[in-house]
């Protein structure tokens, strides 16, 4: 390989583009089409983990486009947690689009180039999320996201798709141009720069009550974080195609908004500037208070894919808290659980679509029994759902104890109670799902009705991220230590 | 007397008599103007307040209808922004030097100059000449455009594709209706070349008294007018050409605009007049005479271009419900 | 000859008008408009080089120094807004020969030309010159062209808009001409650059109180500037397409371009703004018109009125940047001028391609269209994401800036409801976007087929410059920046 | 002190008449007449304050001292023009709404125009 490494990450944001060239290009032949998708997705994984190597060796990776305006560049750098993020979202990619090939032809849906052109767009601009420089570049390729998953969300073109499309639109441009640009203008107008820099570009002497409204104009403004009360996209969300659900909303738009948190605690406030500023206690009880009433809300929804949605606001509440609890083992946790929860989440959603696509169910209520005609789909199910809980042998484990023993040390002994009693929700609302469909005793479908498992493609996909859930689990370590870096590299200082 | 009049336009409902009253007003405003010295505005406002734009308005009430509509709603909110308009310029004289005090700055700044030196600079008499057509001369011009613009959007507004045998058939109607006023057609056709020498003079004559290429273009305009009510719409169009008009009135403009553009060829500022002759008032001379010249060529054709086609409007399509007038 | 440029800049259209009825086909005079305001376009680009690098240019017409005679005064502003109007007029006239053959009679092209070389001149001759009474006698003429323009609409609707707009205007003008009239009597001066050393020391008179009320109400008048903006809709609604587009991006870009220069440079921001309780008065006006016009785009049932409310929404953005009075506020506003062409250029084409394709911009007309009209359609959801200033467009560049700006002066509140008004725009460009690709195709249409190139040449390279100054700022920032400080006698 | 601004009210007085008669009237045809007096008084106006006390017309002549001030004439004469264009192009619309519409009154026009809609 002989290419450098900052062309490489240039690459890694071109690509995706060049592909939906290709993708237009092929739009009359569904095969070719489908290599350009996937070949882009491969290339591009081989080229996040070249960067990784790269990185690990210890070389610093930034590049400088232009200013788009005068004293506001768009510009990329290669650090831990967006290193994180990035191998996480492209592999996920390569396995999604599989999965993709096989749901789309077996659902038949219409529009497939648009589909797999936004598609590549979104991931374009989740790679740039992952490796902006600075706020600017971050809000920019923010709002592609928002834009280009839009056409995705509202796919079908029915009336309820236009419905949940504009809920989806709505909130997150709003949050986004009035929370979160207005955070970004101000914070540009009192630190005088937007770049990230580890400890926080505010200066300690900074007017606390300025630094926390901004705190909250940030955790608000992120609405793809999708803390309650601007949760409600998500769930409207899922009017769209599976894979979509999977990737962007379990993935990659959700854990775009998580990691924007997480890099603006870490890289625009600082934590030790986090730790004393007003509004984070009050927005640490926010996050909690969605961890619980997302879990309660899950509960009650029947529709298998608007349960997983409720779940994943109350995961993402997780994040931002490990975030905002502003000490080492939150950071560690977070960042880890940026990881685990998408290995489980995807796992669960390429289910979900799985049992759509091959026994036309979306019901809960309706997939007792399912266990014997489907027995790998549900098998991963179960898998992944102690993943999301949190016990073995899933990576979840891993991540729920680091966010576990953050809150031990920032003595949030309320939110401790959180996180253990949301667990206990986790439970409630996923496991009776396999269980019902494994050991139900009155079965709704009977054998024989000619339900079979999902098409190959997707089958492989859901294999694939299943074990990805017990390899997090089984070798944590490299998670780890990117996790790790993450702190040092933020110059922590904690207990100071 | 004008307030008396004004007042009157508004109890008025017959717009005939509007017309005409404003016709009066326009009258008046100029003997006021003559009244304040300004005998070149005077001049100006009595040919187009009292008559230019009077008979627009009956030529285009002809084709409206007299009569206007009681006004239900109540006008209590226009009278507020009147009220409220009119108080702040009250407002606004406290501060105004005194009528007709010559220590105003306009007397002190500016317009001295052109009283004292504009004969050594330029050489004709007429001071307002002067200014408008040598030291405001680019004013000047946008005016004939202003009025060039106006034409085309009349003609763009009202003319109509006029085919040979309507011609004809107003043609013979119209014949049969003048044979009834011989005699004013005989007095008429006396009338019109001394209306249109008197023009000419007018013209050329701007730059000792009163007048100009714009007084001279409307008055020529008016014999035409003249000549259009009494031997019918149709005589006048075989005499006066429609595009013919209107190169004209282009014409007007461009000859106005390369003496800009002759100065701009000589490597002075434009519409700078001294390089048309070896002496610089000599230049200015012939500057005003072929600027003033254009000036009178637009007006002219432009006014005589916008009554063609209102009066060719109301002879070629009367209008729907004109019986009601 | 360079040092022509000044008054070339206006005379050229203005000298070419009349010669249109020389030429007597209509395809020719296109072509001759065309090349016309493509010098202009030309001249103005020189200017704004030859300002930028040494100054000011001062023209004195006649050869008769100003105060006598009448000067032309090219600063940075009116060399940006020069470049703007002609620009613009260039672009927009590429569609112009394919558009109005199906919106205009045929004996009336070569009148409309005419009308519209004439209102171009006398747009820059508003921009160009440094008299006030000058300012007058050429806003007469883009008037009278205006309201002559959009009578030619098809409908029966566009007359009565024409006429609204005459009586509108002519008030308008007439309370500017009683501005100057005072203004000339308290100094004896028409000259601006005169005025604005005179008239300080007779500022606190009652009178020039008054000659300056008058003459921002006569602009705001002309500039639709909320509540004065009942003429705008309609005037825009049913003027020929061509013509929308034009004055969409420019006319009312005039308007401000005159408050600023009054205000400003002629009265002087201490006079304009400290005794007089403009500042408030702009702000409130300001914010209020941003969100009542928009509230009211959002249930127009015609996609040219709905754009048309959102222009006087535009110009509350332009109007609550002014009223900072702070240079950054001022950039904001130069640059949302220029901006804010672009965007309302492009959609305003792009509905006249529609226009000629199917022959309405009625909303429900646009059904299905993102899929007959892609390239139409896809034009008018990137202009759209600009309107809302979504990044990576022009939009977004000017809301950055003005939002700034009023963060710079503290004005939290406002910064706020500057970004929460551009959210209403998200919901009347999504109406849109929903009609057009996620509804099916009306019955019968089936055959409506892409815009002809000509409209789609015009239409991209204007979105296309939307995108590009989305990306590449460098250009007009620069320039608007230098021009506010010029303003602000702040040398750079 | 009242009389040196006698002049200027009755002109205003003038101007506030032609103003409501554009604004109050519904009739198209004396909504300009209306304009036409609002601008005819602000040329009024113009000429008042280039009078001078004892001056006589702005033609140069042997042995006269004073003069009115040309300037406010000469900006007159091109807003009259200006007057009559804009008349011109008003009277015209107006024909042609009538004749689009059969009426020119502003209230049956918009009620026609409303149900157009």
């Amino acid at each position: 390989m002989n290419m450098s490494l900052g062309l490489m990450l240039q690459f890694s944001i071109i690509l995706p583009l060049l592909a939906v060239i290709g993708i237009v290009l092929t739009a009359h032949k569904p095969n070719l089409r489908e290599s350009v998708s996937i070949g882009s997705s491969i290339l591009l994984f081989f080229l996040v983990i070249n960067l990784y190597i790269g990185f690990q060796q210890g070389a610093t990776i930034s590049v400088h486009w232009w200013e788009l305006i005068p004293g506001l560049p768009i510009s990329f750098s290669v650090e831990p947690l967006g290193m994180l993020f990035a191998l996480i979202a492209s592999f996920l990619w390569v396995i999604t689009t599989v999965y993709a090939i096989g749901y789309m032809r077996a659902h038949h849906e219409q529009n497939q180039t648009r589909f797999y052109a936004c598609f590549a767009i979104a991931i374009s601009s989740v790679m740039g999320i992952t490796f902006a420089d600075n706020l600017f570049t971050l809000f920019i390729f923010y709002e592609v996201l928002t834009l280009s998953t839009y056409p995705l969300v509202t796919h079908s073109g029915t009336e309820e798709a236009k419905k949940g499309g504009r809920i989806y639109l709505g909130i997150l441009i709003s949050t986004s141009v009035v929370f979160l640009l207005l955070a970004i203008i101000s914070t540009w107008f009192v630190a005088g720069t937007l770049d990230f820099k580890p400890g926080g570009i505010f200066s300690p002497d900074v007017n606390k009550t300025v630094a926390g409204t901004l705190l909250v104009l940030f955790v608000f403004g992120i609405g793809k974080a999708a803390i309650m009360p601007f949760h409600r996209w998500l769930p409207a969300a899922m009017v769209a195609p599976t894979p979509v659900s999977a990737l962007l909303h379990a993935v990659a738009v959700v854990k775009a908004g998580v990691f924007s948190i997480l890099k603006i605690c870490v890289y625009i406030f600082g934590i030790d500037l986090l730790a004393v500023l007003p509004s984070t206690q009050f927005l640490l009880y926010l996050a909690g208070a969605s961890i619980l009433l997302a879990s309660l809300v899950a509960m009650r929804q029947d529709n298998l894919k608007a349960r997983l949605a409720y779940s994943t606001v109350s995961q993402l509440g997780y994040i931002t808290m490990g975030a905002l609890l502003a000490t080492s083992s939150g950071v560690i946790g977070s960042s880890m659980h940026i990881a685990t929860h998408a290995f489980g989440k995807i796992t669960l959603f390429f289910c979900a679509g799985a049992i759509l696509v091959a026994a036309h169910k979306s019901k809960i209520s309706e997939m007792r029994g399912l266990g014997q005609q489907m027995p790998i789909t549900m098998a991963a199910f179960f898998i992944a759902s102690l993943s999301i809980i949190g016990v073995p042998p899933a990576g979840g484990t891993w991540s729920k104890w680091f966010l576990l023993m953050g809150t031990i040390e920032a003595e949030q002994m309320i939110l401790m109670s959180v996180l253990a009693i949301s667990s206990l929700l986790n439970i409630a609302y996923l496991l009776p799902i396999p269980f019902h469909a494994f050991f139900s005793g009155d079965k709704v479908t009977t054998p024989g009705s000619g339900i079979k498992e999902a098409p190959l493609p997707s089958l492989i996909a859901l294999c694939l991220t299943t074990i990805g859930c017990v390899i997090l689990f089984i070798f944590p370590q490299p998670l780890y230590e990117l996790s790790q870096a993450i702190v040092e590299s933020a110059g922590f200082t904690h207990g100071k | 007397m004008l307030v008396g009049v004004a007042f009157a336009i508004i109890w008025m409902k017959d717009l005939l008599s509007i017309s005409m009253l404003s016709g009066i007003y326009g009258l008046l405003s100029a003997s006021f103007f003559v009244a304040m010295d300004a005998v070149d505005v005077a001049f100006t406002e009595a040919s187009v307040g009292a008559g230019v734009s009077t008979l627009l308005m009956l030529v285009a009430i002809t084709m409206t209808g007299r009569s206007e509509h009681p006004v239900r709603h109540k006008p209590l909110l226009a009278l507020a922004v009147v009220f409220v308009t009119g108080s702040l310029l009250v407002y606004g004289t406290w501060d105004m030097p005194y009528f007709g005090s010559a220590e105003a700055p306009i007397h002190q700044h500016v317009a001295p100059r052109y009283i004292n030196d504009s004969m050594q600079e330029i050489g004709v008499p007429n001071i307002v000449t002067s200014v408008l057509a040598s030291y405001r001369a680019f004013d000047t011009f946008g005016e004939v455009v202003v009025i060039f613009t106006a034409g085309i959007g009349v003609l763009a507004l009202l003319s109509v594709v006029r085919r040979q045998e309507d011609i004809e058939k107003i043609d013979s109607f119209n014949n049969s209706m003048h044979e009834q006023h011989l005699v004013l057609r005989i007095v008429a056709k006396m009338l019109i070349p001394f209306i249109m020498l008197f023009a000419f003079y007018v013209q050329f004559h701007g730059d000792f008294g009163p007048g100009g290429g714009f007084q001279a273009g409307v008055i020529f305009a008016a014999a035409i007018f003249l000549y259009t009510m009494l031997f019918g719409m149709s005589t006048a169009y075989r005499v006066i050409n429609q595009s013919f008009m209107q190169i004209l009135a282009a014409s007007g403009v461009l000859l106005y605009g390369s003496v800009g553009v002759i100065s701009l060829l000589n490597g002075k500022e434009f519409f700078d007049y001294s390089v048309l002759s070896s002496n610089p008032v000599t230049g200015q001379h012939w500057g005003i005479f072929l600027v003033e010249l254009g000036v009178g060529l637009t007006v002219a054709s432009v006014m005589v271009i916008i009554f063609f086609n209102f009066a060719g409007r109301s002879e070629n399509s009367p209008p729907p419900v004109s019986k009601d007038s | 000859m360079l040092i022509h440029l000044p008054v070339l800049q206006v005379i050229i259209p203005l000298l070419a008008a009349p010669l249109c009825l020389f030429l007597t086909k209509p395809r020719l005079v296109w072509l001759f408009a065309l090349i016309v305001s493509g010098l202009a376009f030309l001249i103005s680009g020189l200017l704004l080089q030859q300002v930028m690098t040494s100054g000011t240019i001062i023209y004195d017409l006649g050869g008769w120094d100003a105060p006598w005679g009448i000067e032309y005064r090219i600063d940075r502003l009116n060399a940006f807004l020069l470049l703007i109007i002609s620009s613009i007029s260039t672009i927009v006239l590429i569609a112009a020969d394919t558009s109005i053959r199906k919106e205009i009679p045929a004996d009336h092209h070569v009148l409309f030309y005419i009308l519209y070389l004439l209102s171009l001149a006398g747009m820059l001759g508003i921009v160009a010159t440094g008299d006030a009474f000058n300012v007058f006698v050429f806003l007469e003429i883009s008037s009278l062209s205006a309201y002559a323009l959009i009578a030619l609409g098809k409908d029966r609707r566009a007359l009565w808009a024409s006429y609204q707009y005459l009586i509108m205007g002519t008030i308008g003008a007439t309370f500017i001409l009683i501005g100057i009239g005072l203004m000339y009597q308290m100094t004896g001066t028409l000259n601006m650059e005169d005025l604005s050393k005179r008239l300080p020391e007779v500022s606190q008179t009652r009178t020039v109180f008054t000659a300056f009320a008058f003459l921002i109400v006569g602009i705001c008048l002309k500039l639709a500037m909320f509540p004065l903006h009942l003429w705008l809709p309609n005037a825009y609604a049913y003027a020929p397409s061509i013509v929308t587009a034009f004055f969409a991006a420019t006319a009312t870009k005039v308007a401000i371009y005159l408050l600023i220069r009054f205000t400003i440079t002629v009265f002087g921001l201490s006079f304009s703004f400290t005794h007089f309780p403009l500042q408030l008065l702009f702000v409130v006006l300001g914010l209020v018109g941003i969100f009542v016009a928009s509230t009211v785009a959002i249930y127009q049932t015609n996609v040219k009125h709905l754009f048309a409310y959102s222009s006087i929404a535009q110009i509350g953005y332009m109007i609550v940047g002014f009223s900072m009075t702070t240079m950054a506020g001022m950039t904001a506003t130069l640059l949302h001028l220029f901006n804010h062409a672009l965007m309302k250029s492009a959609l305003f084409l792009a509905l006249g391609a529609v226009m000629y394709r199917i022959g309405t911009t009625k909303l429900t007309h646009f059904q299905g269209l993102g899929r007959q009209m892609p390239l139409t359609l896809a034009a008018i959801v990137i202009g759209g994401l600009s309107l809302i200033g979504v990044p990576l467009t022009v939009g977004f560049v000017s809301k950055w800036y003005l939002v700034m700006a009023a963060i710079e002066n503290g004005w939290w509140p406002v910064a706020a409801l500057i970004l929460l008004g551009s959210l209403l725009a998200v919901v009347y460009v999504w109406r849109i976007v929903e009609m057009a690709y996620f509804k099916p195709a009306l019955a019968g249409t089936e055959t409506i087929k892409e815009a002809p190139l000509s409209f789609l040449i015009p239409i991209w390279t204007l979105i296309l410059a939307n995108i590009y100054f989305g990306i590449d700022t460098r250009l007009s920032v620069q320039v608007a920046q230098a021009a506010s400080m010029s303003l602000f006698g702040v040398t750079p | 002190m009242l009389l040196g601004h006698y002049n200027y009210w009755i002109v205003i007085v003038l101007m506030m008449i032609g103003f409501y008669i554009v604004i109050a009237h519904g009739n198209l045809i004396k909504k300009i007449v209306g304009l036409s007096i609002f601008q005819t008084s602000v040329f009024i106006f113009y000429i008042s304050m280039a009078k001078i006390d004892g001056g006589t017309a702005p033609i140069l002549a042997e042995g006269i001292e004073q003069y009115s001030n040309p300037l406010p004439h000469v900006l007159i004469l091109t807003a009259i023009v200006v007057g009559i264009a804009t008349t011109a192009l008003g009277l015209a619309l107006a024909v042609r709404i009538k004749e689009a519409y059969g009426s020119i009154e502003e209230e049956e026009i918009q009620n026609k125009d409303n149900l157009d809609c």
